[in-house]
C-alpha cells in the first residue's frame, strides 16, 4: 500500500494546477439565469477542452486523454483546492451519458456524442424520475410505441435538472407493458431536447435554484437509431449509470466538501461565536463538531481513493458506490447545519452557494437534495443492505 | 393539577385556525414573497378584529386579558399555518403600551392600525430606560410604526422613523421581512424593566408555541405524504425509515407542547422554577420545529426540494423562529444556570 | 389548565416527604445477592404498607388508599427526589401484576393476591418472552394443556427478571394451537413460582445485575382457577398490561431520571473538564448537553402529568404509553452516555447503578435495556406509527 | 498510489485471525474474569512465537522490522478477536527498546518473556527523559515488568516495581485489568524525545486499527442476528429498522478502516499531514467502534443486554481503547488546531 503519486503523476498535477491558475472564469457563475449558466458552463468547458483537461480518464478515440482514475482525481483536487463552481450544467453529460455512452453506446453513437460533450457543445439532462416513479424508478410510465424507425414517447419527467437548457436528454421509456416484471420493457433513448413536443416547466428549487424542471412528451419522435444498449434493456444501462453516479462521479463533490469544511473553519476563527467575546472557534462544541467533520471528509477521501484503487482493477463500480454516497450525504448535511449553527441570526440571511464569499445558508438548504438526488439515502440504505451485506429483503 | 386545554380554549383555539385557513393560506407565502410586506394590511385588520393582537392585553385598551396558556394555544395556530406578519412583536407591544399607561397607542395596536416589528439585538450594549443603542436584526418592520426591543434589563419601542442605516435584507424564509438598521441612543418608549415584567420569558413561551405549530405541522404533512404517496406498489408509510421518522416527529412534537403549556401555566401561575420552564419549552420546541421540518423534506423526497412544495417553508420559518430573543446556545447555558427544576 | 395541587394534595405531599425522610432505609440495597435483594425489597415494601403507603391509587377493600394518579405522582415525585432505590423486585407486583388483577381478575383472586403485594408478601415476576417470541410476543409456544381442573405447563420463558426470587409469576401460556391467528388461543395463568416442575437459570446483565433469569416448565401444574380473564382470551389482558408499563408504570423512573440528571449536573460541577482545568460544566459541548438533558426530563415530565390528567378521564391507558416509553428510553440513554463523556477515563471503572454514590458507568449500561426492555424502541415505534399515527401497515 | 492491502498482507492478518480464533476464543474471557491476568502467559507466548510482539521492532532483536500499516492489520484482527493483554504497549516497547539501544530488553520483550503495560497519565506534570511523576491509569499491569509512559514530551518505559500506591480497580471491561498508581519521579527507561519518534502518533494509528476490528466484528455479529433472528415469521433483518441500522454500522466501519489506513501509510511514508491523517482515524474509529457495538447490542434486543452474549464486550473494549493515549475530547481539539489535510 503507498499514497505516493508517480513522478509522471506528480508532474501532472503541477501542469493542472499551473492551468487551472491561469485559465480559472474569473467571473461567478451566474446562477439565477438559465441561457447565462449554460453559456457559462459551456464556454468553461470548452476552454478546459481546448486546454487538453477535458475528458482525464476517457478513451482516446472519443476525444479523452485515456488516463486513469487517479489522473481525473489529481484533476478534481487540484480543482476544489483553486475553489472553482462545479461543472453543473455539463454534469450529466460528462458523469452519467458519457460514461453509459462509453461502455454501451455503439460507435456511431460514441463518435457523434463523446466528443460533443468534451468540447462543451452539448448540454445533457437526465430523464429518470417520474411523477410516480421516484425511489420506485422501475414503475415509470413514460411510453414509447415503435413506428416505423422512431419511438413515438408520451408521457412526464420530473426533477430533470438544467432540461431548460439541455440539447440532449438520457431518457428511459416504457417499451413494453406486458413484461414478466416492471423492470423489464424499459429502454434507454438519446432524446433530442428541440424535438416538438416537448415542454419544459422550470420548478424552483428550496435554494432558489432555477435548474430543476418538469417535461412534458407529447408523442415526441425519437429515432429508433437512438437505442442505447438495447431495446427493453434499459433498466440494466440505467443501474450502470447510477452506480457511476454513486461511485466516481461523486468524487468531485467529495473533494469540494473537504474544501467546504476548510472554509468553514476559517469562518469560525473569523466569526464571534456564541459567547459574544471569543472567537467561534473557541467555542468547544462547535470545536469538537468541526474537528468531527474534518475527520470525516478526511475518512470520506480516504473511501474514495480506495474505491478509485478497485476500480483500476475491475471496470463496473460495484453497490459500494451507494456506501461512498450515503456517507457524503449525510457528512454534506451536518457540515451544512453546523455551518448554520456558527452563523446564528446571519444564517437567516438569504445567500446562494454560487455566491464569493461562500452563501452558507444557500448552501445548507441546497445540502438537503444530497440526500434525496441520485436515489434517497433511504434507497442506498436498502441497496447496501441488501447487495453488499446480503440481507433478506 | 390539569394541564389538558378547557373546551373554552379548544375553541378558541379552531376559530383562528379556521379564520387563517381560509384567510392566510400557506400558499399565500409564495404569491407574496415580492411584496414589500408578508401580510396585507386588509388581512392584518381582520386578524385584529378576530381578537388576536389584543389577547392578553388588558379589556380596557380593547384587548381580551386572556392568560399565557390562552395566547400559547394561538400562536401555535400561528405556527401551524405559517402566519406571516409581526403578531408576537405587536401582540407583546400592545400589552406592553398598555401597562406602561399608553392606552392610546395600546388600543391603535389591538385594532390593527398600528403595527410593531421586533428588533433583535446583534451588538452595543443592552439599553435601559433612557437610551437604547447599538445594531438590530429587525423582523416584519414593513408597516411597523415601532418595533419591539427586548434587552435582559427591560424592554420598550422605539419607534421605526428612529431607526438609522435601515438596510432590507433579504430572509431565507419568503413569510419573513428581514433588515437590520442602528439604534444611536434613541430613548424608548414603555419600557419596563425586566423585574418587573418578564417579557422575554412571555416572547420565548409565545415563540415555542409557534415552534410546536411548525413541528405538528410538518408531521402531518409528512404522515400525510407517507400515507397517499405509493412507491414499490404500496404507500411508503409501510416502510419503517419513514415510519419510524413519522413517529420520531410525533414524539418531538408531543414534548414540545406539553412542555410549551407547562411553561404557560408555570408562568402564569408565577411557579419560582418557571424560568426554567420557559427555557425548557423552547429548546425542545426549537428543536422540534427544525427537526421536524428537515424530516419532512426527506420524506416528501424530490417533491420535498422544491419551492413550490410547502415543506420548505415550515423549516425556513423554525429556523427564523428559533433566533427569537437571543441565540438557541445562550437559552442552553441560561437553563444550565437555573436551579433544578421544582 | 393549571399545575397548582390542591389544598388536600399539597398536605398529601408534606406528609410523604416527612415520612420518607423518617423511614427510609439507611442501608444501600444489596444487589448483588438475590435472596438478599428479596429481603431488602420486601422490608421496604411492609414499611410503606405499614405507614399507610402502599397501593395510593389502589381500590380501598383490596388494601390500597383508593387515591388518584395524583397522589401516586406525588409519592414517586417525592420518593425520588428523596434520593430511593427503584422497588425494583416489587414492580411487577405492583405495576403489571396488581393492575391487571384489579381490571380483570376474579374477586377470589384479587381478595387473596393484592393485599400480599401491598404487604410486602410476595414477590412477582413476569412470564411474557420466549427464545422464539420476544419481540413477537404473540408466537409464544409454551404450552398449556387442560387436565382436569389443572393446566399442565411446558415450555420455556426467558428474561424474566426475579425469577429466582419470585412467589408468583403472571404467565403467558398457548391453550389453543390451533386458532385462526396466533394473538388467539394464549391464556394468562397466575402461576406459583414454588411449583414442582419448574427450574429457574439466573443469566447476568451486561451490568453485571442477577436478576434476569430462564424459567424453564417442565409439566408445572397450575390449577384452572388461575385463569385471569378467560381462557384463550390472554392476549387482550397481556396488552393492557404493557400499556400499565408503558403508561403509568414508568411515572417512577421518569421522575427518577430528572433526580439523575440533577445529580449528573453536580458532578458537573464538582469534576475538571476535558480541558483539565475548568470543571466539566464551564465546557461548552457539556454544558449544552446538560441543558438540554435538563430539558427532555422537563418535556418527560409535562408529557408524564398530561397522560395522568388524560388517565383521570379514561381509564384504559392508550398506545400514546408508547410514547413516553420511547422518549423516556432514549432520552435515559443518552443521560447515561452523557456521564460516561464527563468522566472520561474514569467512566472505566465498573460501578453499579445501586451504589452510593452513584454508579454511572453501571447507569450506563443499564441504560441499554431501556430500549429493550417491555417492548424495543422498534416495536414503540411500530405501535405508534401504525395506532397513533395511524400509518399502513 | 495503492490503498489495497497486498497479497502478503492479507495473508499475514489471516494467519494472526486464525491463531486468535482458535486460540484466543472470545468466551474466554468470561471464562477468566476473575483471574488476575486476562490472558495466560502460555498465550502471550504463542502469540509471541506468532511474531505479534516484534511485528514494527528491528530484526536483529527479533523483530519483523515490518511497517506501520502491516501493524495496523494485525492490530485490527486483535481488534475483531478481542485479544486481551497488553499487545500495544508492549509491542510499542519492544521498539521503544531496541531503538534505544536496550537489545536485550527488546528481544525480551518480543520473546514474550517480558510484558509491557500501558500507564496513562490522569495528573501530575509531563514527565521528560531524566524524571517521571504522577498518577496514572495502568492498563494491563499484572504479568507486566514495565509500563510504557507516553507524554506530550516523549514515551519510555518504568519499571512496574518502581509505581507507588498500586491499587487494582474493576474495570467495566472484563477483558482489561485496571489499576492506578503513583510515579514519584522515577528515572525512565528507553525514554525518546516525541520530536525523535512519534510514539503517540503510532499508537494511535494501532488503536484505530482495534476500534475498527471491533467496529467490523460488532458489525459482522449484528448483520448474522439480523439474517438468522426470525421473529414475526421473517428474518428480523427484512425490517428497515434493523437493516438501516446494520448499514449504518457498515458504512462507519468502512470509513474508520480506510481513514486508519490511509493514516498508517501517511506515517510511514512522512506526508506532511500524517499527523491530521492519524488524529482523523482515531476520532472515526472510536465513533464506529462504540456506535457500532451500541447498535448491535439493540439488534440483538434481549440476547445483548446478558453477560453471556458477546455483545456487551465490544461494547466495553470500544470505551476502553478509545481512551488509549489521552481523551477523545482532547484529540478534536488537537485536530482543529492542526494544519489544513494537503
Amino acid at each position: 500500500m503507498d499514497l505516493d503519486f508517480t513522478a509522471e503523476q506528480v508532474e501532472f498535477r503541477d501542469e493542472v494546477r499551473t492551468w487551472l491558475a491561469e485559465h480559472a472564469p474569473a467571473e461567478p457563475r451566474p446562477h439565477r439565469d438559465p441561457a447565462a449558466t449554460r453559456e457559462y458552463d459551456l464556454a468553461w468547458q470548452r476552454t478546459q477542452w481546448e486546454g487538453g483537461w477535458a475528458g482525464i480518464a476517457w478513451p482516446e478515440r472519443y476525444g479523452g486523454r485515456g488516463l486513469t482514475l487517479v489522473q481525473q482525481l489529481i484533476w478534481y483536487e487540484e480543482y476544489a483546492r483553486a475553489g472553482l463552481p462545479s461543472v453543473d450544467a455539463c454534469f450529466v453529460g460528462l458523469n452519467h451519458a458519457g460514461p453509459t455512452l462509453i461502455t454501451t453506446a455503439t460507435e456511431e453513437q460514441k463518435n457523434f456524442h463523446l466528443p460533443r460533450i468534451l468540447r462543451g457543445q452539448d448540454v445533457w439532462c437526465q430523464g429518470f424520475s417520474e411523477p410516480g416513479a421516484g425511489s420506485d424508478l422501475a414503475a415509470l410510465s413514460t411510453r414509447a410505441v415503435r413506428d416505423g424507425e422512431e419511438f413515438v414517447v408520451s408521457g412526464q419527467k420530473v426533477w430533470t435538472s438544467f432540461a431548460n437548457i439541455a440539447d440532449y436528454q438520457e431518457l428511459l421509456v416504457r417499451t413494453d407493458r406486458d413484461g414478466p416484471k416492471k423492470h423489464h420493457g424499459i429502454t434507454w433513448l438519446i432524446c433530442d431536447m428541440s424535438s416538438p413536443g416537448i415542454e419544459v416547466r422550470p420548478i424552483e428549487t428550496i435554494e432558489g435554484g432555477a435548474e430543476f424542471c418538469e417535461v412534458f412528451y407529447d408523442e415526441v419522435r425519437v429515432p429508433a437509431a437512438n437505442v442505447v444498449g438495447e431495446r427493453d434493456n434499459g433498466w440494466r444501462v440505467a443501474m450502470s449509470t447510477l452506480s457511476f453516479e454513486r461511485g466516481t462521479a461523486y468524487t468531485a463533490s467529495q473533494v469540494r466538501l473537504a474544501d467546504t469544511v476548510e472554509k468553514l473553519v476559517d469562518l469560525a476563527r473569523e466569526r464571534t461565536g456564541p459567547d459574544g467575546r471569543r472567537p467561534a472557534i473557541a467555542d468547544d462544541e462547535l470545536c469538537r463538531r468541526l474537528a468531527t467533520a474534518r475527520a470525516e471528509v478526511a475518512a470520506l477521501r480516504a473511501m474514495t481513493y480506495a474505491g478509485i484503487c478497485r476500480n483500476l482493477r475491475s471496470d463496473t463500480p460495484g453497490p459500494e458506490g451507494s456506501m461512498l454516497k450515503l456517507y457524503y450525504a449525510e457528512t454534506a448535511k451536518r457540515v451544512a447545519r453546523l455551518a448554520m449553527d456558527i452563523l446564528g441570526a446571519d444564517g437567516l440571511r438569504a445567500t446562494s452557494r454560487w455566491n464569493r464569499p461562500f452563501g452558507w445558508s444557500g448552501n445548507y438548504l441546497y445540502s438537503f437534495s444530497t440526500s434525496i438526488g441520485g436515489g434517497t439515502s433511504e434507497i442506498q440504505r436498502n441497496i447496501i443492505g441488501d447487495r453488499v451485506l446480503g440481507l433478506p429483503r | 393539577m390539569d394541564l389538558l386545554p378547557s373546551a373554552d380554549q379548544l375553541e378558541l383555539a379552531a376559530v383562528a385556525s379556521e379564520f387563517f385557513a381560509e384567510q392566510v393560506p400557506i400558499s399565500a407565502i409564495r404569491d407574496r414573497r415580492d411584496e414589500p410586506s408578508a401580510i396585507p394590511r386588509k388581512l392584518w385588520s381582520a386578524g385584529a378584529d378576530l381578537g388576536l393582537l389584543g389577547v392578553s392585553a388588558a379589556e380596557d385598551v380593547g384587548g381580551s386579558g386572556l392568560d399565557l396558556d390562552d395566547e400559547a394555544l394561538l400562536f401555535r395556530e400561528l405556527g401551524r399555518w405559517l402566519v406571516p406578519g409581526p403578531f408576537l412583536a405587536s401582540g407583546g407591544g400592545a400589552r406592553r403600551a398598555g401597562r406602561a399607561g399608553h392606552a392610546g397607542l395600546a388600543r391603535s395596536i389591538v385594532t390593527g392600525e398600528v403595527l410593531v416589528g421586533l428588533a433583535q439585538r446583534r451588538d452595543g450594549e443592552p439599553g435601559d430606560g433612557r437610551r437604547v443603542a447599538g445594531t438590530f436584526d429587525l423582523f416584519d418592520r414593513p408597516d411597523a410604526s415601532y418595533v419591539l426591543v427586548v434587552d435582559p434589563s427591560g424592554a420598550g419601542l422605539l419607534e421605526t422613523a428612529s431607526l438609522e442605516d435601515v438596510r432590507t435584507i433579504e430572509c431565507i424564509d419568503p413569510g419573513t421581512r428581514l433588515a437590520s438598521a442602528t439604534a444611536a441612543g434613541t430613548a424608548p418608549l414603555c419600557w419596563v424593566p425586566a423585574e418587573d415584567e418578564p417579557i422575554r420569558s412571555r416572547g420565548l413561551v409565545l415563540a415555542s408555541a409557534v415552534l410546536v405549530g411548525i413541528a405538528e405541522a410538518a408531521r402531518d404533512q409528512a404522515v400525510e405524504h407517507a400515507k397517499t404517496r405509493v412507491q414499490f406498489g404500496r404507500p411508503i408509510g409501510v416502510n419503517q425509515a419513514i415510519k419510524h421518522a413519522c413517529v420520531d416527529m410525533a414524539v418531538a412534537a408531543e414534548a414540545a407542547w406539553e412542555q410549551t403549556l407547562f411553561a404557560a401555566i408555570s408562568m402564569r401561575s408565577g411557579r419560582a422554577d418557571a424560568e426554567f420552564q420557559v427555557l425548557a419549552a423552547n429548546v425542545v420546541a426549537g428543536r422540534a420545529a427544525v427537526g421536524n421540518a428537515a424530516a419532512s423534506i426527506q420524506v416528501h423526497g424530490g417533491m420535498g426540494y422544491t419551492y413550490e412544495h410547502d415543506a420548505h417553508l415550515y423549516l425556513k420559518r423554525a429556523h427564523v423562529v428559533e433566533q427569537f430573543f437571543g441565540s438557541t446556545r445562550e437559552r442552553l447555558g441560561d437553563l444550565l444556570a437555573q436551579e433544578a427544576a421544582q
